[in-house]
């Protein structure tokens, strides 16, 4: 087996009243895609959230990449690569496409208030090195001709690529897709399935969400099921799909 | 500390004045999701307007306090339409300062037709009844009956009338209210009338005890806006919760500091209930 | 800044106020300032303080007018606030070029303004009553017919001795005098072996309940007000409501007619007020009701009523138009041997013989630094409703 | 056929056309879906319907008689109704007074819901429970159940599986066929078009804010062609 | 007449300040400040202590005034990191009120409402008015010239950008890395030194400061300033602070017309003009005369 990139254990957290997790586990291998699937309210997201620090977890540990990351404020976490996307695609409405990449990019000296203010000379060679990466990365995703868009006039799907586009600008090892299928047509979906494989061939990790099972049985090497806050089962992805307890709480099909 | 149940009762009868504009500047808030500062103007406009019934007409409390209401209602009504809802969909804030300049000109309308005199209402004044050593005033008591009662018919009308409901639909969820057959429009004007009425209503029965001038209601915009944040904007119920809050916290903030800083302590107090609930009191709950 | 460039400012400062006066030295009217509250806290005074200073000023335009011209009013509101005081002197000061501005209210207004009326040697009345007022360096310009702080609470510490009180009490919001009444009357109530409490309240509050539950503690039976208008109407409910019974004596501009229509008659009575006695009997009494249309007039517009009279029989005095004119013949009309006068309109007919003015709010003699000096104070008592002489100093 | 609209275009602004000739009908007790990539009108379709765009050009007919240019109230009074994808519940009402809104123009709400009721025994349950503590299928439930109370002859839903896991995506394809079942017109838009086109009984595909292809739903779900454009080439 | 034009320039260029300070705070970093007039009397204060009582020279009487003021706002902003939108609005008003209660009642301090008279201004006693006007206006202009490269420093660099995220969306600027709290911090610093800046300027043009000065309705006109000018726009925030004083001071020109009227009447008429001209000017530019742009890329391709 090989190193695992991330391992979270016992998470628990409870959300709006609700315990949305008790005692979940997660590992995600390196070199690998892991998909999350699960039931509405199982836990994903909130596990997203915990995973990134945007909610922490109220007891449980995660290590990312060998160091304990438990209790890092999220700015820290994405700043030692593991970075994520959103369910809905949440935009900044008062940036252009090409500020939402650079915004997204690591290594900024710019955004030291004292060397913004004294210094224009200091940042403005990365800010250089970062804008070329974005053009780059948008050419890929095919969001070249609208870097000077505002990010809220973009379509649904072009949304969706965005988000992918400014989880890569800040060189990750982990990139957790919240979703990344929903409210995307068949053919873009397909795409976005292109792109991630892509992404996997140049040595980024990643975690995804989604309902799409088409879309978790193309990329994931492995599947991770959650039900009621906690792991329900790991495997390749006919291993789970196979499952009974999956397919009556996910799937659907004993019934 | 033998002032203490003293002052509570003080707190009560202060808190319960100051619930009824607090409601109405929460349920604008709900509906049209901004801070409608005019209120300070309503409610000047709204004492004024149960002066003139109460002293010209000689009509008394409760008919002059309806004419208070309506008074306030109509000018909110028109007032919102000239300058305010146009600037709504540029955001809440705009919306906001728009309504400070609009209660910067109705104040001075008021002062146009009425001049700074200081004027009292024509009622008679009795003095205080003493029980177990804490006195309570026969017209704060009626005061807080009065505001009691109107709590009483908007809590009801809110939850068991079909308009009640479709406002708090509104405020829940206006465009799916719209996709039902509300028109949004229609409430949001409903919500401004009786909002800026009670509005009116507040400033009178506020009124009452002191005096009023055009500024009257200028007073009252910090401890309004403050009750309806510490109770949780936009919730109705909080908003009374958070007027007794500020009520008895202004009062009560006597017993340990100098009474100079008696707003600064309701503003402490703002202050500790949101680092414990960032949401306010009862969270961002409409209704 | 190189000298090149200051004498460049310079020069054209020059020019600026060289060139209105040799343009229309012989056909401009004369202007005079009136800088009161219009809006805002003080808004419940300055409107007749204004209307007072121009009834006189159409009154001596009817005569004539003073050295041949016309006398014109430029009024501006003080906003209560001394960022916006600020402003509209200035405009007065650099646009109108007013000779003086008159009846500023608020002390921190007055003290706002100052140094612009200073040093554009324009004269500034006004009826503010906080002590550190006339000692700024002034040079002259400022003058002021509100007796100064000290001088009034120990009046009205006096009277309370008079009228048997053992037990003091001060309330009221905190301005420049709060500290120094509480000082003052803790000195009485030491050298008497009284009891003296003080509590100062936030303004602009809608009631004072806990406050008065407070004061009332001590059992004073008799309690001196320190508020203005606004407050002290809620404050004398509260007093009445919570049973108060015994004596309450508050300044005459607390407790003005406005505040006595306000309220019902139960609440005021009994209620002393003391003021710097306007002269009630003297025809300049008379006039000012006559111009305000009012039976009772208040401390303040009496007072703004004297600063108009004092500035232009000052200017015509001095035969000039500016502040210095004022400054310098200020004294000259108000106090010493002249002949009595009560009236602007009088005055510059008598001007010749010397005249002494003496307005409705007393006698106008000013000491070196623009104190008001002699001032007689009066006590009255309110019955039903209405405020009468009870007794003088 | 009772609904139809011919050649609709129309944006949310002028300068934005996002329809540009719809056409699109249905008949009582008929489930249609709309399909098409992203961005090509399917939502915006639905509220023109709804009267919810400022500017509409073309002609809709419900009934015999013209909607189009209708407000929304109007068209709600024609027992037409619209779930939207997103925030299509009024989180802070009970679940009783959510349907009481759904009603809101309806003469005998009262009956309605208890019909509701009976059919959805879970809300009957929890029914003075504030709707926003019900899960994501059950709020799509719920949802659906507030629009029926008032649109008796129509339902036009937006989406409905996005977000749902297969199985409770499952149950809400389950419930909408038997709700055009008691013959209302029911038109729907998915992404999921696999599991639409097995549910719906005509399809029609939208690109570009045009009609592209129309077709039975066994009839498009086997179209090779079909698949590898629109649908992704792909299978279950 | 042009030493009152000067004055009034000046006025409008401390204005300007205000302006630029809350644009920092509230334009580019989306956090409400209702208590402008606290900083800004934070700053006056300061730096009139300073120089009447301990009689340090007016610069370092000034660099204490925004010293002060920074450090306040840096703290205020701490201590309400979690709160957002309307909370953070209320918590600002009190803040502002707080302060001017403590300047009114902590005598031995601030002499309490007699207020510090005798500021020094620079240069003043050997000056003529016109020409000290001239000074002031000239130092003035020259210090929003400052506070002008400062905040379009500020706004071009990644730094403004990582704000207006912040200002977007908390939780995804987070999530992007950028550590939400400092920058919230430095950006309301940032723009409280330049409140602070702006009321030292005042105090020593003034030479008067009291707590009355410091009362809400300056804050009022701050945000018209802001928001009749442009939010999140530099130039906005200039323009608009030149708008306000333009306004409160032509309307004194107007009372002539209403000849017929009591003065109160003259002053409610010149208050409602005032307020009305605000609403239409925000009815028909909503977005303010300049509305915000974001700047442009450095551009290595484009």
């Amino acid at each position: 087996m090989s190193k695992l990139i991330l391992i979270a254990k016992d998470l628990y957290r409870e959300y709006y009243g609700v315990q949305a997790l008790t005692g979940a586990s997660l590992q995600v291998e390196e070199g690998t895609i892991t998909g999350l699937i699960g039931p509405n309210g199982a836990g994903k997201t909130t596990m997203f959230n915990c995973l990134t620090g945007v909610v922490p977890a109220e007891k449980g540990t995660i290590v990312f990449n060998g160091t304990n990351v438990t209790g890092w404020r999220p700015e820290r976490i994405c700043s030692i690569g593991m970075v994520r996307t959103f369910q809905i695609a949440r935009g900044f409405p008062s940036l252009t496409v090409l500020e939402t990449l650079l915004l997204h990019g690591d290594r900024q000296p710019g955004e030291s208030v004292i060397r913004s203010l004294v210094s224009q000379k200091s940042w403005t060679a990365r800010e250089q090195e970062l804008e070329a990466r974005a053009h780059k990365i948008a050419t890929r995703l095919k969001l070249d001709h609208l870097l000077s868009n505002m990010s809220s006039d973009l379509s649904g799907g072009q949304k969706k690529l965005l988000e992918i586009g400014r989880a890569l600008m800040g060189n990750p090892k982990l990139v957790l897709l919240d979703e990344p299928a929903a409210g995307v047509n068949p053919t873009l979906v397909g795409e976005i399935a292109e792109r991630i494989l892509e992404l996997r061939g140049s040595g980024i990790n990643f975690l995804v969400i989604d309902h799409d099972l088409e879309l978790i049985a193309r990329i994931c090497n492995v599947v991770t099921v959650m039900a009621h806050g906690t792991h329900l089962t790991t495997g390749s992805y006919e291993e789970v799909t196979s499952d009974p307890r999956v397919q009556d709480a996910y799937l659907g099909l004993a019934a | 500390m033998e002032l203490l149940p003293q002052l509570l009762i003080n707190g009560v009868i202060f808190g319960s004045l100051l619930a009824i504009p607090a409601i109405g500047f929460t349920a604008i808030f709900a509906v049209l999701r901004f801070p409608n500062f005019s209120v300070a103007s309503h409610a000047t406009i709204g004492a004024f307007a149960g002066y003139a019934a109460n002293v010209w007409l000689g009509l008394p409390t409760v008919p002059a306090l309806l004419f208070a209401f309506t008074t306030a209602a109509a000018v909110g009504c028109i007032s919102d339409e000239i300058a305010l809802k146009p600037l709504r969909p540029y955001g809440a804030l705009t919306a906001a300062i728009a309504s400070i300049a609009l209660t910067i000109v109705l104040e001075n309308m008021v002062r146009l037709g009425f001049g700074n005199d200081l004027r009292g209402y024509n009622l008679p004044l009795m003095r205080d009844w003493r029980m177990y050593g804490v006195r309570v005033g026969p017209q704060q008591l009626q005061n807080l009956i009065l505001a009691l009662m109107i709590m009483t018919i908007v809590f009801l009308a809110l939850k068991f009338t079909r308009t009640g409901k479709a406002m708090r639909a509104v405020a829940d969820n206006p465009e799916l209210a719209e996709l039902k057959g509300i028109d949004p429009t229609f409430v949001g004007r409903l919500t401004v009338f009786f909002g800026m009425g009670l509005v009116g209503a507040g400033g009178m029965l506020l009124g009452l005890g002191t005096s009023i001038d055009p500024l009257t209601g200028f007073r009252f915009i910090l401890p309004i806006f403050a009750a309806a944040v510490v109770g949780g904007l936009g919730s109705i119920p909080g908003s009374v919760i958070g007027a007794m809050v500020i009520g008895i916290g202004e009062e009560l903030s006597i017993l340990v500091l100098s009474a100079t800083y008696k707003s600064a302590v309701g503003f402490f107090a703002i202050v500790i209930v949101l680092i414990f609930r960032p949401r306010g009191i009862l969270g961002e709950r409409k209704f | 800044m190189s000298i090149l460039n200051r004498r460049l400012f310079l020069g054209a400062s020059a020019a600026a106020l060289a060139a209105p006066s040799l343009l229309g030295a012989q056909t401009m009217p004369i202007k005079l300032g009136s800088l009161t509250p219009l809006t805002g806290v003080g808004g419940t005074y300055g409107p007749s303080m204004r209307d007072a200073i121009s009834g006189v000023i159409n009154q001596v335009n009817e005569a004539g007018g003073l050295l041949g011209r016309e006398v014109v009013l430029v009024s501006e509101d003080t906003q209560t606030s001394p960022e916006a005081a600020v402003r509209a002197a200035r405009k007065l000061i650099d646009v109108d070029g007013v000779a003086a501005i008159l009846g500023t209210w608020a002390s921190s207004v007055t003290t706002a303004v100052a140094p612009l009326a200073w040093e554009s040697r324009t004269m500034l009345m006004c009826v503010s009553g906080a002590d550190s007022i006339t000692q700024l360096p002034h040079q002259g310009f400022i003058c002021r017919t509100q007796p100064n702080a000290e001088l009034q609470i120990n009046t009205a510490g006096e009277f309370m001795l008079r009228e048997g009180a053992t037990q003091l009490a001060w309330i009221g919001r905190q301005t420049p005098f709060a500290e120094l009444s509480i000082h003052v009357l803790e000195k009485i109530a030491a050298e008497n072996d009284f009891g003296m409490d003080s509590l100062i309240y936030e303004a602009d509050k809608t009631t004072y309940r806990s406050e008065v539950d407070q004061i009332l503690r001590s059992n004073p039976d008799f309690i001196l007000l320190g508020g203005y208008a606004a407050d002290t109407v809620v404050l004398l409910r509260d007093l009445w409501q919570a049973g108060y019974e015994g004596q309450i004596v508050g300044p005459a501009y607390a407790v003005n007619p406005s505040v006595l229509d306000t309220l019902p008659k139960d609440v005021t009575e009994g209620v002393f007020t003391w003021e710097g006695a306007p002269a009630v009997e003297s025809a300049a009494y008379a006039n000012v009701q006559q111009i305000l249309g009012v039976e009772d007039v208040d401390p303040y517009s009496a007072q703004t009523y004297d600063h108009a009279n004092l500035s232009i029989l000052a200017m015509a005095a001095g035969e000039g138009t500016t502040g210095d004119t004022i400054q310098s013949n200020l004294r000259l009309i108000s106090q010493g041997d002249g002949a009595l006068v009560d009236n602007a309109v009088d005055g510059l007919a008598m001007l010749s013989g010397g005249i002494n003015y003496s307005g409705a709010s007393g006698p106008c003699d000013f000491d070196d630094i623009g104190d008001i000096v002699g001032t007689q104070f009066v006590f009255k008592l309110i019955s039903n409703g209405v405020a009468s002489v009870h007794s003088r100093t | 056929m009772i609904f139809s609209a011919e050649e609709i275009t129309g944006g949310y602004s002028r300068a934005d056309q996002i329809l540009k000739g719809v056409t699109i009908s249905a008949d009582l007790g008929e489930t249609v879906a709309i399909l098409g990539p992203n961005g090509a009108g399917k939502s915006t379709f639905l509220k023109a319907v709804m009267g919810l765009l400022p500017r509409v050009e073309g002609t809709i007919y419900f009934d015999g008689r013209r909607i189009d240019g209708l407000r929304p109230k109007q068209v709600v009074e024609h027992g037409i109704g619209f779930v939207p994808q997103e925030n299509n519940v009024f989180p802070s009402l009970s679940i009783h007074e959510n349907l009481e809104i759904g009603g809101y123009l309806t003469s005998d709400t009262q009956r309605r819901i208890e019909e509701i009721f009976d059919c959805f025994p879970l809300l009957a349950k929890r029914r003075a429970e504030a709707a926003r503590a019900l899960s994501g299928g059950q709020r799509q439930i719920l949802a659906m159940a507030i629009t029926m109370v008032h649109a008796s002859r129509m339902l036009l839903l937006d989406e409905p599986s996005a977000g749902l896991a297969p199985k409770a995506a499952g149950e809400l394809f389950e419930t909408i066929r038997q709700i055009a079942g008691c013959s209302i017109a029911v038109i729907l838009v998915e992404q999921n078009a696999l599991a639409a086109l097995k549910t719906c009984d005509r399809a029609y595909i939208l690109s570009a804010g045009s009609n592209h292809i129309t077709g039975t739903g066994t009839e498009l779900a086997n179209d090779p062609n079909i698949r590898e454009t629109f649908l992704g080439g792909r299978k279950y | 007449m042009l030493s009152y034009f000067l004055a009034n320039l000046t006025f409008a260029g401390i204005y300007a300040l205000l302006a630029l300070g809350l644009n920092v705070i509230w334009g580019m970093a989306g956090m409400i400040n209702l208590g402008l007039a606290g900083f800004f009397a934070l700053g006056a204060y300061a730096s009139s202590i300073a120089t009447v009582y301990l009689e340090f020279p007016i610069v370092l009487g000034v660099s204490l005034g925004v010293m002060v003021a920074a450090t306040a706002g840096g703290v205020l902003s701490q201590l309400s990191l979690n709160l957002r939108g309307d909370y953070l609005a209320i918590v600002t008003l009190g803040f502002g009120e707080l302060i001017r209660l403590i300047a009114t009642n902590e005598t031995w301090l601030t002499n309490g409402s007699d207020g510090i008279s005798g500021v020094p201004g620079p240069f003043r006693s050997s000056l003529t008015p016109l020409a000290f006007n001239a000074v002031a206006c000239a130092l003035v202009i020259s210090t929003v010239l400052v506070a002008w490269f400062i905040s379009e420093r500020i706004r071009k660099a990644p730094f403004g950008r990582a704000l207006r995220a912040i200002r977007d969306d908390e939780m995804a600027a987070a999530v992007a890395g950028k550590p939400v709290r400092l920058y919230k911090i430095q950006a309301f610093a940032i723009g409280s030194a330049l409140l602070g800046l702006a009321g030292a300027a005042y105090a020593h043009f003034n030479s008067y400061v009291a707590p009355d000065i410091f009362r809400p309705l300056l804050t009022i006109y701050i945000f018209f300033a802001l928001t009749a000018g442009g939010t999140g726009n530099t130039l906005g925030a200039v323009f608009g602070a030149v708008l306000v004083i333009a306004l409160l001071e032509g309307t004194r020109f107007i009372e002539p017309f209403f000849e017929s009227l009591s003065g109160v009447q003259a002053a409610s008429i010149r208050e409602i003009v005032i307020g009305a001209t605000l609403i239409f000017v925000m009815r028909f530019r909503p977005k303010g005369i300049f509305a915000e742009r974001p700047p442009r890329p450095l551009g290595t391709s484009d």
